[in-house]
């Protein structure tokens, strides 16, 4: 699963870099997106429905933050080499803390509150994966045990209280945009600055890339691969923090009923990013999380049985996937 | 000359098995100063312990004077220490510039600073006059020569003082390995100390100042090049005279009829290919890198298959689409890419061994599961048993399994691409008697290497290639200018691959 | 230059685009909750689900006498506060829109339960057009959901919460466009127009623990079986039982998390029978696993305590197939039927009670075979109330 | 490669198999357990124990196969839920249907989604976590959709009878079925499938090259993979009868199993019986937090911890492996 054999194609081809730009998969995410919105405008307004009216858009908007907070910082991680099953929990655990801590405190030192502890989380699980050299599989699902116990024990339900300032994050909107789209549109702002023009970033790509090469090459892999952990938590944090908000205080099923490992993990995918690290990028994981929300907000208009609901995604997955490998092999080949 | 390195004592031992003990060693400024030795000799690990990838149980590393003690490749990058691996450590889905600079960004107000990357790596290129190569294109994009002059600009670009080079020419072919020795000595014509690991005896005598000989990770001797011998080397390395480097050739008789015949054999790469595999014969193939040697190998393997000609094996007309088509048609074909192509290498011996016969449960799979202790004693395969995993044999052991796999199957046809590539001098004897052995059993066999005393050692006849073309053919004991004027007639046009 | 003097302007007018047109939807003031104390096992403190005062009110309101028709228990109400409905009377003719925010259809307490809230609409021909939306369990899409159902021009919103806290926000809101109702968990606000509910957790715990008291003898021990923490109702099961047992002479020996699996079910039973010897007495705070619980025994080679279980139908039978001792407390699925009901009466202008409690009827040995129906499917809910509704009763899955 | 680094790194294999830690691991939790309640060992007891036992452990040596070979199967879970959904519609609209029909039927229905599964990874290259991903979508949405919400049918006991009924009355044929499956396994992983399956694992283009048809030789696995996942549903759902979430949970926990038994995610190494060594040391595992009457809540932090200890001390002592297999995998420029 580590790294990627360098094979050489015996011809240089001159225009091989000009189409791989082309078949950036971001791009080809964002061009989907755009499809499934014009298919599902038609399709609703067929079904004598409106898709893009002002309450739909906040809709489809806000549905996309806590997923995209929560998949951008697992595109950083993937994109390292590693993976993080433990959000899910790390998200339930996140609203309750910060509910309970606006319930005694302020809402500083809730936010500060919850970001200390996704980033205590992540660099556990960044430590985990590197020092004890555990696969990052079975790493953060041991973590995701741990933090299920923890909540179960200590909490019988939702708790705490979001003081109504806070709440402003998850119900302001400016015309049709929430406000919360900012946070999302901010956190993703500086992730993919921090991919594409820090050393950092450089060095994430190379890890996933190739673990060996790079280290050889100097980089500190470890670091770089706990470093990615700690700000995937992060954003997991601040999606903790905007569904408190949006909720009004925790719940310990927040972050497990909506089951954003997985989901996060498929529009990771979906936008483009290699599973197996060192490709990729948060642009096109933005685009695999509005994808799946227009998606089902189409199903919400046209009223489809929820579990045909999951039959129709993981068909999409599936085929996105399938079409990137086809992509790929045409350039390699 | 000023004293760049000195090593002085190292001991090096993984599990209390000791690897190095008490090496010393001194590079000076513009000096190439070469390292042979078996493998297992201990090279590799003293070069990574100059190279800051292992820490040192004992001893000491100066550079200009200055005491170091490395944890980590960065930390000797850092110091001036730079190394470039056998196995390149370059990331085929990043660009030239970003794999140059890999771990040592530069930037500007945090940045990093692509504009000055990539400009920095265009003026190295330039230096080495490189010009096919520019900053942005993808690294997997690059022929195996142009990644191994990545690796080196990637080296200059953190103005090492010191540069390690782990067997830099064994991907190579002639004429690249000489372009690459320019390069080196020019390197050191600037005042870098080069430290040049190699199997091949001939580039050690023509490049080094010095060589150092180690053997079972103990320093044996430390010699001036033009004070020495090849014998005398290779005495110092495994301890004994290696008399008869190549066996017999074939007599006339010892040669029966065709095996394998192809005829106007082309696909993307190759065109126009006609070629005859007799029994009992060793066919050698000459040529550069990129010449489509390998293609050849690979085409008459079915794995990138002929798109047009005619092929016969044993006057069955069959154009194998598949690996599998040619194993069944009794082709095998010894990969020069080992570690990747040729071996599960966390599996058995025995697992290896077997692996075609299991593959292909046809012909005869029970006696080679039965008689898989002969079939190892075959190939003189000093495995400690057949249960051990092979990663952990030494090169040499690695290709004899290679060899024993396609035993197992009972081949009629065996394609060598560069057989003793990465074997030290020793196992190298071995698996050329082998080899020559197996064509006296009547075998085809069809051989692929870059080191031309092997191709002419070997070869009962030699086939010469350029632009993917068989452009001549010579006779048994041609000389290596023949070959090479054969195969750079239209280097020119060669230029890209 | 050019866009340099272009660009004072232009974002002035953005600026104050955004101002004018910045909006919240947040409701006035917003929900409390309470620190989750940790789940006691048989130690005497409570959950912080306790509530003394509704305790004792839902034991009076077991006792109470429901009033409205008899037989049709899902049109009773207990003890009720009429409230004037009048300015939500539906002015002018035309079908009636009702819209529904369903938390999930996740168990087949909800599934029969969604059933029988579709054929009661169809007994209305009044009603032209019936918009549910699902939120697959998660709080967060059921919000958008109520927001989203509250642009869609209903004439009344029925509001399934997923959770009791978390929805409260997005009801407040929905409260001030339409009539609201409320039905099975409630949120906490009073601005719906009614909130229907059964009398609650707390009857159904004490239902069941009390039957337990009277059967097993004292110092007799018993286990307990939940589905998992945190789900409000359940705790109220379990903290009125609880509260019960630490009344009475029985000894609780083992709380255990069964999350609705039946193996891990048997595995818990068989564990604690080996851990302890004998088990008098099992009570569960809901019927999912009954079934498997009892079949422990019987792998255990035991004979089945009295045990308490659910209007489950696999359940009901197996309790007649092995004559066990046994009761199943309910937590009805007719309770769906109401709030249609409810919105019908409201949009007619008609009173509904503020709280609309429904009574929570009790399957005894006596009534066993009036709840049995042979061919129901084993996950089918007796207790729906649905025997008169059109499709019955392969809408409910007989086959 | 150096022979001396050779011989150091054979010690160290040799220190420890493969599976090495997960038997220790066993032994340890099967003490703790005579310790703190000794009738565990108790005929009835322990065959109880197994038989609870045998579903997971199914599961994981189908599981195993995947793993081996490289790839993941997150839609074991899914596919037992199907599974027992499917059972109770399929008796739900045949009542009088004989079990033996019934069971090849899911049988059948596993070997299928495991088909799908390895046609999609192998010819559309999909990475096996995604189509897998993708197919436990696919299974729990088809399937509750087909029973629109909840099964209809009941399970008979002649049907219930693998999962929960005995042979001879005292030896539970769950047991039997998990033997069977443990030697059929055996058996299976020292053919020459199961030799290649391992090396296609270990190295994919080395057994192209040796005339391994890598493709086939995956798919087959997740056709078994899927099949095991299907019989795992007929014990379960013998075992506790009809129920909408049977698998809910499995995939992680088989995984789990696989990875305790010292197998390496990513392929080419590790034994099947380690794997199956490792269901039952996660079962033990659960056992003893119930008895000894951990808080339910903090069982699943206590596994966690466990399963991140049992890994990282495997881990430990192939960190020097892994090192040399980047290597070799590292960029050899053919």
């Amino acid at each position: 699963m580590t790294g990627t054999t360098v094979a050489p194609s015996a011809v240089l081809k001159p225009d091989a870099v000009r189409r791989s730009r082309l078949a950036d998969p971001a791009v080809g995410i964002w061009l989907a997106a755009a499809a499934v919105i014009v298919l599902g405008w038609i399709v609703v307004a067929l079904a004598g429905g409106q898709l893009l009216t002002r309450t739909n858009i906040t809709i489809i908007l806000s549905n996309s933050v806590a997923l995209g907070l929560v998949a951008v910082g697992q595109s950083l991680v993937i994109l390292t080499g590693s993976l993080d099953l433990s959000v899910a929990y790390l998200i339930s655990l996140g609203t309750l803390v910060a509910a309970e801590t606006m319930a005694s405190g302020s809402v500083l030192t809730a936010v500060v509150a919850v970001l200390a502890m996704s980033a205590a989380a992540g660099l556990a699980n960044g430590l985990i994966v590197t020092g004890l050299k555990v696969n990052a599989f079975i790493a953060t699902l041991g973590t995701a045990f741990i933090l299920r116990g923890w909540i179960e024990d200590n909490y019988t339900g939702p708790a705490g209280k979001v003081s109504a300032s806070f709440q402003h994050l998850g119900y302001d909107r400016i015309g049709p945009i929430p406000v919360s789209i900012f946070l999302l549109a901010a956190v993703a702002a500086v992730l993919w600055f921090i991919t594409r023009r820090t050393r950092l970033g450089h060095h994430m790509y190379a890890t996933g890339g190739d673990e060996h090469a790079a280290r050889l090459s100097g980089v500190r892999t470890r670091r770089t691969v706990v470093i990615a952990h700690v700000l995937c938590s992060l954003c997991v944090g601040a999606a903790a923090l905007f569904l408190a908000a949006r909720l009004g205080s925790g719940a310990p099923w927040a972050g497990t009923e909506a089951r954003y490992d997985l989901d996060s993990i498929a529009a990771v995918v979906l936008g483009g990013t290699a599973l197996a690290g060192g490709r990729g990028g948060v642009l096109g994981t933005l685009g695999g999380v509005l994808l799946l929300a227009v998606l089902d907000s189409v199903f919400n208009q046209l009223s489809i049985d929820p579990f045909f609901k999951n039959v129709v995604r993981g068909v999409v997955i599936i085929a996105a996937v399938a079409l990137y490998a086809r992509r790929g092999s045409r350039r390699t080949a | 000359m000023t004293t760049l390195l000195s090593m002085q004592h190292v001991s090096k031992s993984f599990l209390g098995v000791s690897v190095l003990h008490d090496v010393s060693l001194d590079l000076e400024a513009g000096e190439i100063h070469a390292l042979v030795g078996e493998n297992g000799a201990g090279k590799s690990t003293l070069m990574k312990v100059a190279a800051g990838e292992h820490i040192p149980d004992a001893g000491t590393i100066h550079l200009d004077g200055t005491a170091h003690r490395f944890t980590h490749p960065s930390q000797a990058q850092a110091a001036g220490v730079g190394i470039i691996h056998q196995e390149f450590a370059l990331l085929g889905h990043r660009t030239v510039a970003e794999n140059v600079f890999l771990g040592r960004e530069p930037t500007r107000r945090g940045l990093v600073d692509r504009r000055a990357m990539e400009e920095r790596t265009a003026q190295l290129l330039a230096e080495l006059g490189e010009t096919a190569i520019t900053p942005r294109m993808y690294v997997r994009d690059l022929s195996v020569a142009r990644m191994q002059t990545v690796e080196i600009v990637k080296a200059l670009a953190s103005d090492v003082r010191v540069l390690v080079m782990d067997e830099p020419t064994a991907p190579l072919a002639e004429h690249e390995a000489g372009l690459l020795h320019d390069l080196v000595r020019r390197l050191a014509g600037r005042g870098l100390g080069i430290l040049y690991i190699s199997h091949r005896l001939r580039e050690v005598f023509d490049l080094s100042r010095r060589i150092t000989v180690l053997k079972d990770g103990r320093h044996v001797t430390t010699l001036l090049t033009e004070q020495t011998d090849t014998n005398a080397v290779v005495r110092a390395m495994v301890g004994r005279e290696l008399s008869a480097y190549y066996p017999q050739r074939a007599r006339p008789e010892e040669i029966g009829d065709v095996r394998l015949a192809v005829r106007g054999g082309g696909n993307g790469r190759l065109s126009g290919i006609d070629i005859e595999l007799r029994a009992g014969e060793i066919t050698g193939i000459g040529g550069l890198q990129g010449s489509g040697r390998t293609s050849l190998a690979r085409a008459l393997f079915g794995d990138a298959p002929f798109t047009e000609g005619t092929m016969t094996v044993a006057n069955h007309t069959l154009r194998p689409t598949s690996p599998r088509q040619a194993i069944r048609a009794g082709i095998a074909l010894v990969t020069e890419d080992r570690k990747a192509e040729g071996l599960a290498l966390r599996q058995s011996v025995r697992d290896n061994a077997l692996l075609v016969t299991r593959a292909i449960p046809a012909r005869g799979r029970r006696s080679a599961a039965g008689s898989i202790g002969q079939l190892l004693e075959r190939v003189r395969l000093h495995a400690r048993s057949g249960d051990q995993q092979v990663q952990f044999l030494s090169g040499g052991n690695q290709q004899k399994v290679v060899i024993a796999k396609w035993l197992a199957a009972r081949p009629r046809v065996l394609l060598f691409d560069e057989p003793t590539r990465g074997v030290d001098v020793g196992a190298k004897a071995a698996v050329h008697t082998l080899v020559r052995e197996l064509a006296r059993e009547g075998l085809a066999v069809l051989i692929i290497s870059s080191e031309l005393p092997e191709l002419i050692g070997m070869s009962d006849r030699i086939l010469v290639m350029a632009d993917g073309r068989i452009v001549g053919e010579l006779p048994a004991g041609a000389g290596e200018e023949d070959i090479m004027r054969l195969a750079t007639a239209s280097a020119d046009r060669e230029a890209v691959a | 230059m050019i866009r340099s003097r272009l660009w004072a302007p232009s974002a002035l007018l953005l600026a104050s685009a955004l101002i004018t047109s910045c909006s919240s939807d947040i409701p006035p003031d917003s929900p409390a909750g309470s620190k989750g104390a940790p789940d006691s096992g048989s130690d005497g403190k409570q959950s912080k689900f306790f509530d003394q005062a509704e305790y004792k009110k839902q034991l009076k309101l077991t006792r109470a006498a429901p009033e409205g028709p008899d037989g049709k228990p899902w049109e009773q109400m207990i003890e009720p506060k009429m409230a004037d409905t009048a300015q939500y009377k539906k002015k002018g003719s035309g079908g009636i829109h009702l819209c529904f925010s369903n938390a999930g259809v996740f168990n087949p307490w909800r599934q029969v339960g969604l059933t029988t809230m579709k054929a009661e609409v169809k007994l209305h021909k009044e009603i032209s057009e019936f918009t549910v939306l699902d939120a697959q369990g998660k709080d967060d899409k059921q919000i958008s959901d109520i927001q989203e159902l509250t642009g869609k021009n209903c004439d009344a919103l029925i509001v399934s919460p997923n959770t009791t806290a978390t929805l409260t926000p997005a009801v407040k809101e929905a409260c001030g466009k339409l009539p609201v109702i409320v039905f099975d968990r409630g949120v906490e606000t009073d601005c719906a127009v009614t909130f229907i509910n059964p009398i609650g957790g707390y009857g159904y715990g004490a239902v069941a623990a009390d039957f337990l008291i009277d059967k097993v003898k004292p110092k007799g021990k018993i286990l307990a079986l939940r589905i998992s923490p945190g789900v409000d109702v359940l705790e109220n099961r379990w903290s009125a039982g609880k509260a019960a047992f630490d009344k009475s002479e029985l000894d609780v020996v083992d709380v255990k998390f069964t999350e609705g699996d039946p193996v891990k079910t048997k595995s818990v039973v068989a564990d604690a029978i080996s851990r302890h010897g004998t088990i008098d007495g099992v009570w569960m705070d809901s019927g999912a696993t009954a079934v498997a619980a009892v079949e422990a025994f019987e792998d255990a080679g035991v004979d089945v305590p009295p045990i308490t279980g659910e209007d489950q139908q696999d359940f009901l039978q197996a309790w007649k197939d092995k004559k066990l001792t046994a009761i199943a407390p309910t937590y009805p699925t007719f309770q769906w039927r109401t709030p249609v009901i409810a919105a019908l009466k409201i949009l007619d202008g008609k009173q509904v009670p503020k709280k609309w409690k429904l009574p929570q009827p009790t399957v005894t040995e006596d009534n066993l075979d009036q709840y049995l129906k042979a061919g129901m499917p084993p996950l089918h809910y007796a207790m729906c109330g649905c025997e008169n509704l059109p499709g019955f009763p392969e809408a409910w899955g007989k086959k | 490669m150096t022979t001396a680094t050779a011989v150091w790194r054979k010690r160290g294999t040799a220190a420890l198999g493969a599976g090495a830690p997960v038997y220790a691991l066993l032994a340890v939790l099967f003490a703790a357990l005579a310790l703190t309640n000794p009738d565990f060992y108790e005929p009835d007891r322990f065959l109880a124990f197994v038989k609870r036992t045998a579903p997971l452990v199914i599961l994981a040596a189908g599981q195993y196969l995947v793993v081996v070979s490289g790839e993941f199967d997150l839609s074991v879970g899914a596919v037992v839920t199907a599974g027992v959904v499917v059972a109770a519609e399929l008796y739900g609209s045949f009542p009088e249907a004989h079990w033996l029909v019934i069971s090849l039927a899911l049988l059948l229905a596993g070997a299928v989604a495991g088909l799908a599964n390895g046609l999609i990874t192998t010819f559309l290259r999909v990475p096996s976590f995604i189509t897998t991903l993708g197919m436990m979508l696919i299974l729990e949405g088809a399937v509750f959709y087909w029973a629109g919400g909840s099964p209809h049918g009941v399970l008979p006991e002649d049907f219930r009878i693998l999962g929960r009924g005995s042979a001879f009355g005292w030896l539970p044929w769950a047991a039997l079925a998990c033997l069977a499956a443990g030697v059929l396994a055996v058996w299976l992983m020292r053919s020459d499938f199961g030799r290649t399956l391992i090396a296609t694992g270990d190295s994919e283009r080395t057994a192209t090259l040796s005339g391994v048809r890598t493709h086939r030789v995956r798919v087959l696995a997740f056709v078994l993979s899927g099949v095991a996942a299907a019989l795992t549903a007929i014990l379960v759902g013998g075992f506790s009868g009809v129920s909408a979430q049977a698998g809910r949970g499995y995939e992680f926990e088989a995984i789990t199993a696989v990875v305790l038994g010292g197998v390496a995610l990513g392929g080419g190494r590790g034994s099947v019986v380690s794997a199956m060594a490792g269901a039952f040391s996660l079962q033990a595992l659960f056992t003893l937090l119930n008895l000894q009457g951990v808080s339910g809540a903090l069982e699943s932090t206590v596994q966690g911890v466990i399963v991140i200890a049992a890994v990282g001390l495997g881990a430990a002592n192939w960190s020097r492996l892994r090192r040399t297999r980047t290597r070799s995998s590292g960029g050899t420029p053919s």
